[in-house]
């Protein structure tokens, strides 16, 4: 394992302070923690929901880089691939309330889920009003009640971007919880993978692909998919993912927001590759996109691969899409 | 039987070692269906108890798990710091009435169902809690049941946790928290006797 | 060599198109090239000095990424690491001329020199006013009236973010050309590799290191650099970079700007890191940071590294570096 | 001598072919000194003629060398596209005046000094054009002679294109810009003998 590094242990404390001290226009630390919240001019006069998300880091730049006007209010840095403490979430919430209630955006995996509870737990002993939505958006994952259901991925950037938008046209907490979970139950995302991640305290790659194998289904911890194929070129592993997400949506009218998202170590160059096969293969589908992103928002360290996420949205979330948010990545 | 305070106290600090020792194998472990940090997380928990510990010593069997508790709720993160965490946080308010060892590690296991939404079959650290639980109960417990309960997560498919996302492919693996409730266990033994 | 292409002669149109495509609300091809233009409501009343840049394809974002108010007018994209065509670069230029003339950024290759060069004369066969400054920002390489001179890599950016700016602001071709000079004499960078590109026409890496190696003061082509050691520590990493760039200043008053630039398959979690420590060695050395940024913005295709860009800079140029600009990736 | 519109034509689709066949040769020439394309580029170009050539047949050697350099122009970019085209669009010009082969060739070597800023011994495609110029003014061309110019470039330290950023270390390679001069020049050597 090569990697620009001092040592394991410090590795995300260190992150965090390079990310602040590179922004700190638009984020600072919360003290004693690994957690971030807005520091820009507009947010001490602010009267809205505050809106934590955080999870492992290894994500990058979700979620600290999408700390801002119009999307996050503060994000919580756990270590690599590992969920936040429930004291660095409590700080956070304490840090962002300003007596509208705090909402809380958690992705999907039994250690985020749990964490996120305990600080609710600790913020309401507070008397501090909390909400929770749980992003769900991996459809590569069965769901079922005797599961830990699906997993939380890309699609969870579009969440923040609508909810931290909604939330600064001034819904109520629980406007932004209903809210929460239609464009969760809208967001549906595949991702692939043609090299796993290496987790610098693991010091290889989670697991190993031959050099013409490519992994369907994976998720962002090395998670493994549900098959491994023959490397194919971009358009036909466009098709099958385009095909799986489309056939989830039992209605195919109206608009769709489509992200196009790099795990890591995928140029941007195969993205934009992969990005004109999908929109010819929504075309064939017929389905009409309305709004498009490409780039690397919720990676997986330096996993080589990429996800496609599509959501069937309202007009309302194209305009929340659309509207410019402060932020360092969005 | 009673769990005294100084037993207690070699039994977390033996636990510490053993988590420090193994921690690689704990990474190896949830490497192969989960995303490869379970040893970190532990020996990151462990190194917290540690320190904790040795700040101030707990007065009373109860305070011990609620220091412990609290090391492993602030540093481990990840699913396993809330489950050992809410764990030993239950069992720390129930040695407040109660020092019934089988007991405890009862309150233990359900303090983990609570959180984690789980159950045993579900190749989780409750297939270790639960059976060390019951072997207690029925008035003993040695290395080898612990290893017994350990070993039949290998053959489980998991349904809760990360290694769920695998479904079939998650069997035929140890799963790790039960691999580290196991080092708990074994400690355990050692300072209650076989 | 796994990538996530169709095949490989067509790798650069069909990028342009997916980068068009998902932004069809910023920029739109040249009809007949792989060049990008402003496609903004605003660019048709833009009475401005025109901005063109471009080069080979593989370091994307740059520089279509940065076509939009504020910087770039037009980015010609050659074929994967070569520059492209006069002809290319001739129908950008016309593209942008509101009459005021057009500046030609170029990076320090002899490939892009010569084309952007032939096609210099053929917009000035029409009358067109052109100037160009030439970016040589890589001080790893020996400037000397017998060579190539110093190449052209991430320091490019800044100059684009810096020019694109004050050509908004009105200024004259003529002055353009003189800040763009000044610019450039400032701006000094130094590149690392853990490993090399694979450029998809070859199928593997430019060059070996073995597990344990990086080399100092590559290019973004995966052209060698001046020593191979052993991996180090972020810390030193930096300072060995900060030391040998700082030294290049003779005057080290003043403000500076940073830059530390993502070479495609490094993470952004490393490369807060290395901000981290980037920050304190400056500091150690007294040096004033008035801006700083980070980020995959000059890639070398999937290139594990990292580079470093210092600039001394004036404070007009700081507000220039601030100011909010309207494309993909700035 | 002089050079026919047969005879031209013959050599520019001898050369195409020659590029078609070594474009893997050329860029792997590219990747040890340079960046790795040379070869696809000059496949590019390759292609280009070809197309060019077979939608209109030049009526004259000027109009030939004219279509061959807009093909290179146009298709080629990198440093090799403008160096070829400027070479071949300059002979294209004195070839309406003068057939001469040694003094086009000439011509064409000025060029690419012009463009590239450059001379002999800077371990460009100029050390073999320049050889070639010289010894076809001095009566004859053979392959040993080309194979000789593109020989020297393999000691030679490049002060000019991407190999001079390697300093000494561009030494104990060819020059891949050299190659595909020679593959140029070996055609020439095959239509007018050896
Ligand atoms: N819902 C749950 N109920 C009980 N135990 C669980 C649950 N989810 C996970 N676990 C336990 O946690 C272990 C994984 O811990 P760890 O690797 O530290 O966390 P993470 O999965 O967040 O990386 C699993 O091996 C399993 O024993
Ligand atoms: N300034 C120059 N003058 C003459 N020839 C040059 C010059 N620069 C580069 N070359 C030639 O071009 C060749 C490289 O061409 P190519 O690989 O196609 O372009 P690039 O270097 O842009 O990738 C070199 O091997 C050399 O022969
Ligand atoms: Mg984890
Ligand atoms: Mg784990
Ligand atoms: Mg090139
Ligand atoms: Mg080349």
């Amino acid at each position: 394992m090569k990697k620009i590094i001092n040592n394991v242990e410090n590795i995300v404390p260190e992150m965090v302070s390079g990310l602040v001290r590179s922004n700190s226009d638009l984020v600072e630390e919360i003290p004693g923690t690994t957690a971030v919240v807005r520091a820009d001019a507009k947010f001490a006069s602010a009267d809205q929901v505050g809106i934590v998300s955080g999870g492992g880091s290894g994500h990058e730049p979700l979620h600290a880089g999408f700390v801002g006007d119009g999307m996050l209010s503060a994000a919580v840095a756990g270590e690599v691939f590992t969920s936040p403490t429930p004291d660095q979430i409590y700080e956070a919430i304490k840090a962002v309330d300003k007596g509208k209630g705090v909402l809380l955006i958690v992705k999907n995996y039994s250690g985020d889920v749990m964490n996120f509870d305990m600080a609710k737990e600790m913020a309401e002993a507070e008397d501090i009003k909390i909400g929770t939505v749980i992003v769900d958006d991996d459809i590569s994952v069965e769901n079922s009640e005797f599961t830990q259901g699906k997993r939380g991925v890309a699609g969870t950037v579009l969440v923040e971007k609508i909810l931290g938008a909604a939330a600064r046209a001034g819904k109520s907490l629980e406007d932004l919880v209903n809210l929460g979970k239609s464009v969760i139950n809208n967001t549906k995302t595949i991702g692939i993978a043609l090299k796993a991640a290496t987790v610098p305290a693991v010091g290889h790659p989670g697991f190993d692909l031959k050099d013409d194998e490519i992994e369907f289904g994976i998720g962002i911890h090395n998670e493994r998919g549900y098959s491994v194929e023959k490397i194919q070129p971009s358009k036909q592993l466009s098709e099958e993912l385009v095909a799986k997400i489309i056939d989830e949506f039992d209605d195919k009218t109206g608009k769709f927001a489509v992200l196009i998202n790099g795990m890591g170590g995928t140029p941007l160059m195969e993205q934009y590759i992969f990005a004109n096969d999908t929109f010819d293969n929504l075309k064939a589908k017929n389905i009409d996109v309305g709004y498009s992103r490409v780039g690397n928002m919720v990676t997986s360290l330096d996993m080589v691969g990429i996800s496609l996420t599509i959501m069937k949205v309202e007009p309302q979330w194209i305009d929340w899409l659309n509207e410019p948010a402060t932020t360092i990545a969005w | 039987m009673q769990l005294t305070l100084d037993e207690a106290t070699k039994w977390i600090n033996s636990f510490v070692e053993k988590i420090e020792h193994n921690s690689a194998t704990l990474n190896e472990l949830d490497t192969a269906i989960g995303d490869g940090d379970h040893g970190t997380n532990m020996d990151r928990g462990a190194k917290a108890i540690s320190e904790a510990l040795s700040k101030k010593s707990p007065e009373n069997l109860s305070e011990l798990l609620k220091t412990t508790a609290f090391a492993m709720i602030q540093k481990v993160g990840g699913a396993s710091g809330p489950l050992y965490g809410t764990a030993l946080l239950d069992m720390s308010k129930a040695a407040k009435e109660n020092d019934d060892l089988a007991a405890l590690v009862q309150v233990g296991a359900d303090g983990i169902k609570r959180r984690g939404q789980s159950d045993v079959k579900m190749k989780t650290m409750i297939d270790v809690w639960q059976p060390v639980a019951d072997d207690l109960q029925a008035g003993s417990l040695s290395t080898d049941q612990v290893t017994a309960a350990l070993n039949s997560t290998k053959d489980m498919v998991a349904t809760k946790g990360r290694a769920s996302y695998l479904e079939e492919k998650s069997a035929g693996h140890l799963d790790p928290g039960s691999q580290s409730s196991a080092y708990l266990f074994e400690s355990l033994v050692e300072v209650i006797g076989g």
